[in-house]
């Protein structure tokens, strides 16, 4: 066996025992037969220089951890994805970028000073502050709003429903005009460069708000700061909470009231980066069970093994991607729920453009919003 | 192939010669050398183009007219089997019809149009300043000149009167600057003899000369001008650039008036027709100039606003409504200068007004189009026949032919006409020539040289770098060596050199030998534009066995070296990064391939009426089948009840003639009672699903012909349907043929025009009825010579020659009165008795009269089956619900889908003699199509990544073209796919596929990212 | 050279200056003129108004005593009766001729306008011959009026609308011909004596672009526009406000003048608007 | 311009052009005739409209308006129409029919010229202008109105300056032919 | 960007129009500054909001397209 490239940890793939537990959970897999994460591995511990990181399967990876999740060896798959990527952009090997590569742009623009207009939305959807204890990082929203437009989308709808929330609960969160990406996609792209940029900006721009806790409707940014921010830059000087974590545990204190549903089941979808990569399972259950009269049903892979919604980082959405999305949509179905409901953005993004194509009455929708849809007029405002 | 021939089929000539290269003789020219024939495209000019080349836009599109015209002179220019023999006089002809020899005489440039690669620089040295003819003497060029930049052929010409080395003997400046050694003073006149096996004449038409109307003052006062000296003003590429001025002192004129009419309608000079384009042309002008400038008042003053085209109506009301232009019902008298400030008065008394005098600073004289001088006299050698004005007379139905056999005629030589009815007259020129020599089609053409190309696939790019110098074009003023430099530090590029002349035969011999010496894999040339040269070195390429889309042109000339002229510094820098740019993209560039099918040689036609039965006629004359599709019973439609025309024809008897030939030649089959259900496929192999009594069946067929004809509308005022005494335009004719005497009782008649057109809700011209009612009239007058007949009208459109007939009912006593859209005529009824009571426009008091008949010149309806066709088979059609054709301007026969064509009043209204003309012209469109063995799609089309399409169909709802559908792929699922032979290559899949699975081949993403990338130095470092 | 020469009547009357000067050069230029013998009034404005036949049997009876001498060519100082003339002579071409009582009984000298004549090549050049004294520095418009010119298919002219026989004529006496939009424009002679309202408005006019254009001087070739021109000019100044001070030269004076011819003082001081201080001025005139 | 409804008549046109060939019926009404005319200003109907009335028959609005009489003959419509109407010939057919008809001229001065200038003809062969302007101011009832506007002694100014400068001849000249003049003037009919 | 420089500006351009525009100006000689970039397309429909931003990405200060 020869060296293994020194940025290569241990855990990355010497454990690895070919058992090909990985490779039987890969969604992509089970589309892509050619997609093989235990034969990239082996091909990485038999010859570091390979190729691997000018092969088009290096993009393919979801990085939705249904692999690791498994793993006997806890080798951690997309961690070894994600550093090859660096070397394969490095290689000259670049990703297909879908929708033209605008999200890439825009998040390559933000690591510069430029002017922005990313509250202008908040304006008119509640109260917020420029300093205060609590954060609300938006994220990109307010990007997808204008992207997805022509998907008869609006995105920004869960901010808005957040931050209605949040004013009930009589909390006028900060919300910044400086806020930049959070760098998950470029992370995710194996754009190191572009991470930290926009990594050191949003850092600034907390500090500078004086916020104790910032708290995430988009599980990306949660588990980039959660995970990533201090792996690259130590202890973070905040509290990072994803607000189910947050409303499940403040919400009944908050005395919001909310209407009973329509009899009709929902059921939830578990985003990766909420689930497998930072473990919050319970409490977007917890919140859905809260509200009165709710029949939440559960898909039959939920939690630990939910199907990913099929793409990520705004790359590589392909055929397979849909299928996968389909897959998912149609295990939705069955359970004789009407509305689906998630709590990522680009859950939503995904799985509403996947149904463009499909035949079903199924409603995907926001969990954010559907909690604002369901607050009672005659509720408690918080403010 | 039913026709007998006088001649033997082998002394034949496959070869047809066109005289004449304005838009009329262009588009006959790419029509017959597209059918299987060679082309000598002949002008007496130095350059073909003819005066479509001189406007800047056209009505009713406002699309610029150069840019409509350059694609065609590029495809002219490069074109296999054309011959331009540009600068050629014709001598004489002898022979007979399918084998003429035509006798021609070069005239000498004084330059080698071999060697000459128009650089101009000879013109740059030139000392000799000239009036700039092509600009109508506004400017000034040199001596030795091209008259437009995209003047095709490129090649310089001496102007011998006026060259001082000719003139004096001096100078030879030229011959001493041209580095290519092109200049030959003493070239001599060449005299050669044409094999032809047919004549189309296009000479065109010469602007009448204004200083003949001399109350307007043209060439006395200097702010009097011409409509085609104001063309050249608007113009971008004019003497002004573009700025509307007045040319005493090149101040912007705030007044201007359009005085309509000089040299046309006039029998005091002897031109008593109408030229058919003035008021549309004005009306563009003047559109313009709002458009150039709001605060410019425009007034046209005119005698009948002649809107009679497709589209024309609209065009009037909107420069009304819109652009604020100002229309005058009065013909200005006189022009009178004031000396003070070179402005101009002039008066004149508007319907109901008092008489006004009004300063103007440029009054625009629209003037008429007259005849050729030079035609006249060709056709005179040639014996064709001219009528009184000096037009090529033709026949007056069948107008392309001339009396003469094998001498075709189209264009403003026959008459004037705008660019339409010359383009379409042009094809049925084409259609009637091709067909007299079907035979020997193919037996004169130039067969594709095919080259073996290199596999390069799995190579790493390797490039080669060329920089020209274009004389002392670029190199006097970019560093050409120091980017030569630059580029071969590039990466991937192998070689990198600088050299004279790029596009020298010599040079181009030197790329070939590098792309082998050097394996270069990539050819990137940094010159000039790729619009003109790409074609050149792609073929270089080709030759070299390299496929042809490995290259890439950077353009350091137009826009660079000659747009930074005094900043050499700038220059050279930017020349590099348009080089680097170029090289980043080549890097990415990829073989491409062009795919083809196979052609089914028969022809499906929509329609038995006039157009369609001409139209499978002339499928069969050019020896294809073709399948006539007839919805009802009977074949004739309209035409069975069309008698006379006012110039003596017999549309009703041509048709049973017409009849008979379709149902006995064996080449077509006639389905009556049937319709079409579907078509599928493309452009080339189409299959229809027909539906005849309720039987199905389908026929497979490589192009279509809509024909599916017009219908006279049903009035629905005037008292129509509620008197005997009131009926329709086509009703009094078939009364005034069938019951000649019933008619001879009639005293007195009363028409009322534009019943049902040019109103708000049908606001289009049904063009026909001014004729009719003018037609009908003369036809009484001959019955009932005391007949009081009362035309009533809102603008009198006989355009053309049909004005003349407009005339003899004037001088014959039939009274016309104008009437307004708001206050129209009245038909009363009382005791039995008909009265019209009409409030005159001119006079404007109300005048009554009593009638014997009323006639209504009804409009001309879209039949409501080419509703349900155009949903069938998903063609598109206008506001009106006629068909509507891909350009309303160049393409007046082809629909946007490839393969379809169309024809006859499913177009539009318009007269049988137009029918007929257009059925001919959409046939040579389609025998384009037909004379190919196989299609070749074009490489440059878009492609799907089968793994990346999840068939969200974003890109079948942006084509425009209906060239991407999601369909059930080979992989077994829903993916979209490009039908090739549809795709036009514009990239708009492209833009609308979220995943990037589909691509645009040779504008990737990629492509144009790395350009992007590579745009300033800035990224670089990136 | 002779020609037949047909004065009419005003020539004889009000137009004295223009007729002796007429003859006047025609003596220096060698032209003999032989007036036809009994001619008769051409029946002018007032026939052609009233009495259409009238009108063409008076000229016709004139024509017909022209055929009667040798002469090819004939002048008609007059632009009316020029005009009239013309009108009979086509009139009585044409199939209609048996409308009127009188035949024309031989073929017709040519009826030459007698600017007209004067503008031939060959007569210019004789006219040049003869210049005495060059007329520089005069700026003059030329004003034809309508009769010479209008028809055009009467008067067989073809630069109806730009005539140029004058200016021609001006240029090579030496004066300067300025380019004008009136020339052609009619100076209501017909109503001076009814419509003198109508006249002001119409020569007033004329004066007025011939000032902006810069003419110091009116030329003419007709004796109804000289006297409409010329008689009126004070009062028409008054009615436009203005003080207009144009002299009315016919070009036969001024040919005299260039040449020398004596007389050309006499017939100067027929006229009504001062004619002599703009030559004094220019110093074309140097006789007391 | 009348204002009623009128009713053409077909026939009238046909008349006029029995003196022509005018062409009236050519016109397509471009009103270049009218733009061109010098004396619109003193005009009750344009020339445009008085050959359209002429069309449809108008008889009584034609031979009664003033614009028959004003028009100075200066033959510019003529020469410019596009459809050689001729249009100044038209208007003195005009005039004839109307004196012809006893419709009255509403400018009598200018019949009243034309008259005494014809009279004049008539008398001598010759005009004899020292005797026709006289007559003209007296029959025309010129000279009073001069009188009573006061404009009278501006033109005795001229007259005498005319005088002076011997424009006035003594003495008529008579023609040998006067007879054959008076035949021919003689058919007129008088009103 | 350097405020000595001028903007840099990028330039999407069809083929059959503001290319031949751009030509055109050559021809006639109608100097303009040279910090204009001109990238050829056959048809403006084919630039995507990703083109655009990119461009800016990588430098450019203003965009053109023209069509």
């Amino acid at each position: 066996m020869m060296d293994k490239p020194k940025h290569l940890s241990q855990k990355q793939i010497d454990y690895c025992m070919e058992c090909g537990l990985c490779t039987g959970s890969c969604p992509i897999s089970r589309e892509l037969s050619k997609f093989s994460p235990r034969q990239m591995i082996k091909q990485v511990v038999l010859d570091p220089d390979g190729g691997l990181e000018k092969s088009r399967e290096i993009w393919a990876c979801l990085s939705c951890a249904a692999c690791s999740e498994r793993c006997p060896a806890e080798i951690d798959f997309p961690e070894f994805i994600s550093t090859h990527r660096q070397e394969a952009r490095k290689a000259g090997n670049f990703p297909q970028e879908s929708h033209h590569g605008i999200l890439q742009a825009v998040a390559g623009l933000q690591t510069r000073d430029l002017k922005q207009q990313r509250t202008q939305w908040a304006r008119e959807a509640g109260v917020f502050g420029d300093t205060g204890e609590y954060f609300y990082f938006v994220g990109c929203l307010p990007f997808f709003d204008v992207t997805f437009r022509y998907m008869d989308l609006s995105p920004l709808e869960s901010a808005r429903s957040v931050l209605t929330l949040l004013n009930k609960m009589g909390i006028e969160p900060v919300i910044s005009n400086h806020e930049r990406c959070c760098g998950h996609d470029a992370l995710w792209c194996g754009d190191h460069a572009t991470f930290h940029k926009l990594a050191e900006w949003n850092l600034e721009v907390i500090k500078s708000s004086c916020a104790k806790t910032v708290l995430f409707s988009c599980p990306e940014g949660y588990v980039t700061f959660k995970k990533y921010y201090p792996k690259y830059f130590g202890k973070l000087p905040f509290e990072v909470l994803h607000l189910t974590e947050f409303l499940a545990h403040e919400l009944s204190a908050a005395g919001l009231s909310f209407q009973p549903s329509s009899t009709a089941p929902i059921t939830y979808h578990d985003p990766c980066r909420l689930g497998r990569l930072a473990g919050i399972y319970e409490a977007p259950r917890q919140l859905l069970k809260s509200l009165p009269n709710t029949d939440l049903v559960e898909m039959e892979r939920n939690r630990q093994n939910a199907l990913c919604c099929g793409t990520s980082a705004w790359m590589e959405c392909s055929s397979y991607s849909k299928a996968i999305q389909m897959e998912r949509m149609q295990e939705a179905v069955q359970t004789g729920a009407q509305t689906l409901i998630t709590a990522c953005p680009k859950c939503q993004i995904h799985l509403a453009c996947a149904q463009g194509g499909a035949d079903s009455d199924l409603k995907v929708i926001d969990l954010y919003t559907y909690l604002r849809q369901r607050l009672s007029d005659s509720g408690a405002n918080g403010g | 192939m039913t026709q007998t021939h006088s001649t033997p089929q082998s002394e034949k000539t496959g070869s047809i010669t066109i005289i004449g290269s304005g838009i009329a003789g262009i588009q006959t020219a790419l029509d017959i050398a597209n059918s299987g024939f060679h082309v000598d495209l002949i002008d007496e000019k130095a350059n073909v183009g003819g005066v479509m080349a001189q406007l800047d836009k056209t009505f009713p599109t406002n699309d610029c007219s150069s840019c409509m015209l350059g694609p065609k002179l590029a495809k002219l220019a490069n074109h296999p089997n054309i011959d331009i023999l540009a600068y050629t006089d014709v001598l004489g002809l002898e022979g007979e019809p399918g084998r003429f020899q035509l006798t021609v005489k070069k005239k000498a440039r004084a330059v080698d149009p071999k060697r000459c690669v128009a650089c101009n620089i000879c013109a740059e040295k030139c000392p000799q300043r000239v009036s700039d003819p092509f600009n109508l003497n506004l400017n000034q060029r040199k001596a030795i000149y091209i008259p437009y930049p995209q003047a095709v052929p490129l090649v310089y010409t001496i102007d011998k009167e006026h060259c001082t080395y000719f003139t004096k003997g001096k100078c030879r400046v030229c011959e001493k600057v041209c580095k290519n050694k092109a200049v030959i003073f003493d070239q001599e006149d060449e005299i050669i003899t044409l094999d032809t096996g047919a004549l189309i004449l296009a000479g065109g038409f010469e602007p009448f000369d204004a200083r003949l109307k001399a109350e307007y003052g043209y060439g006395q006062w200097p702010n009097v001008i011409t409509s085609l000296e104001y063309e050249r003003m608007l113009s971008a590429a004019g003497p002004y650039q573009g700025h509307i001025q007045r040319l005493s002192d090149g101040q912007i004129p705030r007044r201007i008036a359009w005085v309509q009419c000089v040299g046309s309608r006039d029998s005091q000079i002897g031109n008593d027709y109408c030229s058919a384009v003035c008021c549309m042309s004005a009306t563009k002008q003047a559109m313009i100039t709002k458009e150039h400038d709001g605060e410019i008042d425009t007034s046209i003053f005119f005698i009948d606003m002649r809107a009679h085209g497709k589209g024309f109506d609209r065009f009037y009301e909107r420069s009304k409504s819109e652009n604020g232009v100002r229309y005058v019902r009065s013909l200005i008298s006189r022009v009178i200068p004031n000396p003070e400030d070179d402005t101009l008065s002039i008066s004149y008394v508007a319907p109901g007004h008092d008489p006004q005098e009004e300063t103007v600073d440029l009054v625009v004289l629209s003037v008429g189009l007259c005849a050729n001088t030079s035609s006249v006299k060709l056709a005179e050698r040639l014996g064709v026949s001219l009528n009184e004005y000096g037009f090529c007379e033709s026949d007056p139905l069948d107008i392309v032919a001339t009396a003469k056999p094998g001498i075709y005629v189209c264009g403003a030589a026959q008459s004037p006409k705008d660019i339409p009815d010359a383009v379409q007259q042009g094809s049925s020129a084409a259609a009637q020539a091709t067909a007299l020599l079907a035979d020997v089609r193919g037996s004169n053409v130039t067969a594709p040289t095919i080259h073996e190309e290199r596999n390069i696939r799995g190579e790493e790019p390797s490039i080669g770098v060329f920089v020209c110098h274009c004389g002392i074009n670029i190199a006097g003023v970019v560093d050409v060596e120091a980017v030569a430099g630059y580029a071969g530090n590039l990466p991937d590029v192998k070689y990198a050199t600088d050299c004279m002349f790029a596009c020298a035969t010599d040079q181009l011999q030197e790329i070939k030998q590098a792309i082998k010496d050097h394996a270069l894999n990539r050819v990137v040339v940094a010159s000039c534009t790729p619009r003109t040269h790409e074609p050149l070195f792609r073929n270089t390429l080709r030759e070299a066995g390299l496929n042809p889309y490995l290259f890439e042109l950077a353009n350091i000339r137009e826009q660079d070296a000659w747009v930074h002229q005094a900043e050499p510094q700038i220059a050279t820098h930017k020349a590099k990064e348009l080089v680097r740019m170029s090289v980043s993209r080549a890097r990415l560039l990829e073989p491409l391939f062009e795919t083809s099918y196979t052609v089914v040689p028969e022809a499906l036609v929509i329609g038995g009426g006039l157009a369609g039965l001409s139209a499978a006629h002339a499928f069969a004359e050019q020896g294809y089948k073709a399948t006539l599709v007839e919805r009802t019973a009977e074949l004739g439609g309209n035409a069975r009840t069309l008698y006379y025309t006012e110039d003596g024809a017999q549309p009703a008897r041509y048709l049973q003639d017409l009849i008979q030939k379709v149902e006995n030649q064996p080449l077509i089959t006639v389905c009556r009672e049937t319709q079409v259900v579907s078509i599928t496929g493309s452009c080339g192999d189409f299959t229809a699903t027909l539906s005849q009594k309720g039987q199905s069946q389908t026929i497979s067929h490589g192009v279509v012909v809509v024909a599916t004809g017009g219908q006279e509308h049903m009035p629905v005022e005037y008292l129509y349907g509620q008197h005997p005494g009131i009926i329709t335009q086509k009703e009094f004719e078939k009364l005034l043929v069938s019951a000649p005497d019933k008619a001879r009782q009639l005293k007195r008649i009363a028409m009322i025009q534009c019943v049902g057109s040019r109103e708000p809700e049908n606001l289009y011209c049904s063009r026909v009825c001014c004729t009719a009612a003018v037609k009908n009239s003369l036809k009484l007058k001959t019955i009932q010579p005391d007949a009081q007949i009362s035309v009533l009208y809102r603008d009198i459109r006989t355009f053309g020659f049909r004005e003349s007939h407009y005339s003899e009912a004037r001088r014959q006593g039939v009274r016309f009165y104008r009437y307004a859209l708001e206050q129209k005529p009245h038909v009363t009824h009382q005791d039995g008795e008909l009265g019209v009571s009409v409030f005159d426009a001119h006079l404007q008091a109300t005048v009554q009269l009593q009638a014997d008949l009323v006639v209504l010149s009804a409009a001309i309806r879209p039949r409501p089956e080419s509703r349900e066709l155009a949903e069938a088979v998903r063609l598109p059609l206008d506001e009106d619900g006629f068909f509507m054709e891909a350009h309303p301007k160049l393409r007046p026969l082809d629909f946007a889908a490839p393969g379809y064509y169309l024809c006859g009043l499913a177009q539009g209204p318009k007269f049988a003699s137009e029918s007929i003309a257009q059925a001919g012209g959409a046939v040579s469109r389609a025998v384009t199509v037909l004379s190919q063995k196989e299609i070749v799609a074009e490489g440059m089309v878009s492609r799907v990544d089968a793994e990346l399409c999840r068939a969200c169909g974003e890109c079948e709802k942006a084509c425009c073209f209906e060239a991407i559908n999601v369909k059930q792929g080979a992989a077994g699922r829903k993916q979209a796919i490009v039908t090739e032979a549809l795709c036009t290559g514009c990239g708009v899949c492209n833009v609308a596929c979220p995943t990037g699975a589909a691509s645009l081949a040779h504008f990737k993403d990629e492509q144009i990212n790395r350009m992007i990338e590579n745009h300033s130095q800035l990224n670089s470092e990136d | 050279m002779k020609v037949s020469y047909y004065p009419g009547c005003s020539l004889e009357g009000t137009a004295r200056d223009y007729a002796e000067s007429i003859l006047g050069i025609c003596a220096s230029l060698d032209i003999q003129l032989e007036e036809i013998p009994d001619w008769n009034c051409c029946g002018a404005t007032a026939a052609h108004s009233i009495d259409h036949r009238a009108s063409i049997e008076l000229a016709g009876r004139t024509l017909n005593l022209a055929t009667k001498l040798p002469n090819s060519d004939m002048l008609v100082p007059c632009p009316m009766c020029f005009n009239r003339l013309k009108t009979a002579a086509w009139a009585l071409n044409q199939d209609f001729a048996n409308r009127y009582a009188i035949n024309l009984q031989g073929a017709l000298p040519r009826i030459w306008d007698l600017a007209n004549f004067f503008a031939t090549e060959e007569m210019l050049q004789s006219t040049a011959k003869h210049i005495k004294k060059p007329l520089e520095g005069l700026k003059v418009v030329c004003y034809y009026g309508c009769m010479a010119n209008r028809p055009p298919e009467i008067t067989e002219a073809t630069d109806f609308e730009n005539p140029q026989a004058l200016d021609r004529i001006m240029e090579s006496l030496g004066a300067t011909a300025i380019p004008w939009p009136y020339k052609t424009d009619c100076c209501g002679a017909s109503q001076v004596l009814s419509r003198p309202d109508i006249v002001s408005r119409l020569v007033g006019k004329l004066y007025d672009m011939a000032q902006r254009v810069g003419a110091q001087a009116i030329v003419v070739s007709c004796q109804m526009c000289q006297a409409n021109l010329d008689m009126h000019q004070e009062k028409i100044g008054a009615d436009w406000k203005r003080n207009f001070s144009l002299p009315v030269y016919y070009f036969s004076e001024l040919i005299g003048l260039a040449h020398n011819v004596t007389g050309v003082e006499r017939w100067l001081r027929r006229h009504i608007t001062d004619p002599f201080t703009l030559l004094k001025q220019l110093n074309l005139w140097n006789n007391p | 311009m009348p204002q009623n409804t009128l009713t053409p008549d077909y026939h009238f046109l046909e008349q006029v052009e029995t003196t022509g060939p005018f062409q009236a019926s050519a016109c397509y009404q471009c009103r270049k005739c009218t733009n061109g005319c010098p004396v619109t200003f003193a005009m009750d109907i344009y020339p445009d409209a008085v050959i359209r009335l002429v069309i449809l028959g108008q008889r009584q609005a034609v031979l009664g308006c003033e614009t028959i009489w004003v028009c100075a003959a200066c033959e510019t419509c003529s020469t410019r129409c596009p459809n050689n109407v001729k249009i100044a010939e038209l208007m003195d057919c005009l005039k004839e029919m109307a004196v012809q008809a006893g419709v009255p001229s509403p400018q009598p001065q200018i019949l009243a010229l034309h008259a005494s200038f014809l009279k004049n003809v008539k008398r001598w062969g010759r005009v004899f202008e020292t005797i026709f302007l006289p007559e003209y101011f007296l029959r025309s009832g010129e000279l009073l109105r001069k009188w009573q506007t006061g404009t009278w002694r501006a033109e005795m100014r001229l007259s005498w300056q005319m005088t002076r400068k011997k424009r006035f001849p003594m003495f008529p000249k008579t023609i040998k032919g006067k007879n054959e003049v008076r035949k021919i003037l003689a058919r007129r009919k008088q009103k | 960007m350097n405020p000595t420089e001028q903007p840099k500006i990028l330039a999407f351009v069809c083929n059959w129009c503001a290319y031949a525009g751009a030509d055109l100006a050559g021809v006639s000689r109608i100097q303009y500054p040279g910090n204009v970039r001109l990238i050829r397309v056959m048809c403006t429909g084919r630039v995507n909001h990703g083109f655009l931003l990119k461009a800016f990405l990588r430098g450019a200060d203003g965009l053109l397209v023209s069509g």
